[in-house]
């Protein structure tokens, strides 16, 4: 299972264009530090979404010009960002009341392994010498609705991220809702892993293939 | 392009169907979303379930959904009221269920719903007939009783002010239960004075965060409860 | 014990003066509807109490004058009150976690039956065709740091309310402090009820008949 | 009269004794306290119990504190830092005990500290590592962990704006875990910008009512953390 990285299917951007696709108007939303964040960028015209931060603000809008940061305007990547009209502060309990209490519509996510089962790991090599640290992973992935992973297909070395089961310790049992590669967009059902969509040019058996469980068919 | 507003009370309750959970702000008249509850008489929704602190007074808002025998049973800290013989009454001929909660357990109950918090232990009731054949635990020596959250398919609220995100500030006291019932119930409708756009509530004053608002409808000149009693008002 | 009420003894003004005097200054107080509320009307010159309404007001000011009165400016009772300087606004669930959370110094409630237990009955006759109305008494007692009871030392038809056990339903198990009565302060100790002071020209003897339960000397 | 202001961050923290559990403000440097943390370096108190989403950055404010071995453990969500190695080198030394805990139930567990509430249950953790060893229990077919409520003897926390009666409002996302550690902490205190008398805050815009803090100390230019940092700063 050791191979290049491939060279084939979605860039990074083209997976976040991908993902936005998918959102509704109106949407409350999530987006973690990395490649998530490059969601907002590709929201099509006329859909607003509002986006929180669990650090206290729902309405974030996008970062500021260069030096015109404020240090206490932050997201929870700790950027500097902006408020948008109808924006609103509040303290960490209400935040993850949002979180936990399922006001929030889509949570995206970046991983290190996504099991058939809908299981995530994406905080914890689980090496000794790890320093371990989770922030708010484990609250996102508890309470808000949908819980989409955005990720390379493999590792960079090639491994399967999406797995029969993961190595990695958990961020949360059965929690992962849709998953988007490089290489495809892939649904976690009662069944497993079924396939809704293949990037251009990329076929069935490649993505099987670099996958560590069975992949469905297109429904 | 989110728009939360709704034209009139009439059309911000209509989904509200036969069964329904519905927490109603209010502590006495104040935050009492009168017009919302006189919508609700209106179009007909029975076998409700209240959660509510009070049970109004005299025949309007509150006490007038009670008199209309809409609501099966009520979630409820004090449903007795010098001006009211409408919850006695029907409490007396076994027309409605109570279920009585220490008022800070209600509050607790209602915002650990909307927190996703399940249960949580607290010593309100220790001891007393209200926390007979609940499970209890002592912690740190002290012993503590369990509840469970509590959600409700819809709420009725009045604010102030909201935007048309749905951010929402109150009044003085008429905030009370206002902010924890737009958090514990899944579609909120919050009557208020005047709808604005966004922007024009400061982020750092906003009450309610518009995740938690569904619906807000502008009731320019809301009624107050006293001055209805006062006039001997019965609604409908 | 059926005898006419006593007319011996401190006035209700009064028992609310002899308590107003134990009240630190910057205490944060909660008082109930009835004789506790005439406390705030007795706190001696210099020293500012900050009263706390469980319907979501600290700082809370006296009675409106007759007119100007604001319906959503209201007090647990439902009577009008004005906010002073420095007052703040909160909702049900910040209100009960002050009271709860023992941030409260003070409470002040009225009574049915004290027990020498410090058990309180203050909410309900048992009556069967009563209407059940408990409001936030069962909070107060079990959070507030201390609780006191004002009360007339007898029913009106004579009985004593300081009793060996509570008859009628429970408001909370071992929380009263202290007991001010038209006859006496009386404390609430691990040995039982224990005399603080008894009202002028009342003797301990007198105090002792109209309790229903062995009262302690002044130690 | 009331007036829990006191003149200088050193007299703030001068009865912070050595085993304190205290709560740090702040996500990142927005909200951190630098000038009470620094005050509490200078102050000396060893062996304390910190609770703290995170662990600073550079050598000033928290970092600066734990780097003076004054931290016997740090109750936390996240303590990993990109610009920071103090964190890492106490841990791997194993000269500082780390209680990971998500960041939700981090503050859940401190507004349940402050509001009566001595344990609960949460979704969060639930089958990973961070829930082994802990009590679960399953409420409507879905599994929750339970969680206990945290208090702490002292909280340093960082508003905008207080009154003399402790009343404090926030600056932006420097909110954060403020109003919660002036709940869960029995000595609340709290530095801004400006210390005003009562009245000069909106009773309607208050975010930390006074009954939650119990000194406030004007620190008129607060420092950034991220500013110190590139600076090069290391504090003492």
């Amino acid at each position: 299972m050791t191979q290049p990285t491939n060279t084939t299917g979605w860039t990074r951007e083209q997976m976040a264009q991908r993902l936005a696709q998918d959102i509704p108007n109106g949407s409350y939303v999530n987006l973690g530090i990395g490649i998530p964040e490059l969601v907002a960028k590709f929201v099509p015209e006329g859909r607003t979404l509002i986006y929180h931060t669990e650090n206290g603000l729902l309405g974030m809008g996008p970062s500021p010009a260069e030096g015109q940061g404020d240090p206490e305007l932050i997201n929870a990547g700790k950027r500097h960002v902006t408020a948008n009209p109808g924006a609103a502060f509040f303290h960490h309990a209400d935040s993850f009341s949002m979180i936990r209490g399922g006001h929030i519509d889509l949570c995206v996510l970046g991983a290190m392994q996504v099991s058939k089962d809908g299981d995530l790991a994406n905080w914890s090599t689980g090496e000794p010498d790890a320093i371990p640290a989770v922030g708010g992973a484990m609250d996102l992935v508890a309470g808000v609705k949908s819980v989409y992973v955005i990720t390379q297909h493999c590792t960079k070395t090639g491994d399967p991220k999406l797995v029969d089961s993961c190595t990695y310790p958990l961020t949360g049992r059965g929690v992962i809702n849709r998953i988007y590669t490089d290489l495809a967009v892939i649904d976690v059902t009662p069944d497993g892993f079924r396939l809704v969509e293949l990037s251009p040019g990329v076929e069935f058996e490649y993505v099987q293939q670099r996958t560590g469980a069975p992949l469905l068919p297109i429904q | 392009m989110i728009n939360k507003q709704v034209q009139s009370p009439a059309k911000a309750v209509e989904d509200i169907f036969d069964g329904a959970t519905v927490m109603i702000g209010g502590f006495g008249e104040a935050g009492s979303p009168i017009e919302l509850i006189h919508a609700l008489i209106d179009q007909g929704a029975k076998g409700l379930t209240v959660v509510s602190n009070n049970c109004g007074s005299g025949e309007v808002g509150l006490a007038a959904l009670l008199k209309a025998q809409r609501v099966a049973k009520v979630v409820c800290s004090f449903p007795r009221t010098a001006n009211s013989t409408v919850f006695p009454d029907l409490y007396h001929s076994g027309k409605i269920e109570l279920e009585l909660v220490p008022q800070g357990t209600l509050a607790e109950r209602i915002r650990a719903g909307g927190a996703g918090i399940p249960a949580f232990f607290t010593p309100a009731a220790v001891g007393t007939p209200l926390a007979e054949c609940k499970e209890s635990r002592v912690f740190d020596g002290k012993e503590f009783v369990m509840e469970r959250g509590l959600k409700a398919d819809f709420a009725l609220i009045k604010g102030k002010l909201a935007d048309t995100h749905g951010n929402v500030v109150y009044n003085k006291t008429a905030r009370n239960f206002g902010p924890i019932m737009a958090m514990g119930s899944k579609v909120a409708i919050v009557q208020v004075e005047r709808v604005v756009e966004p922007g024009e509530i400061d982020p750092e004053i906003v009450v309610t965060p518009g995740i938690f608002t569904d619906r807000v409808v502008e009731v320019a000149n809301p009624a107050h409860e006293s001055a209805l009693v006062a006039a001997g008002v019965c609604y409908p």
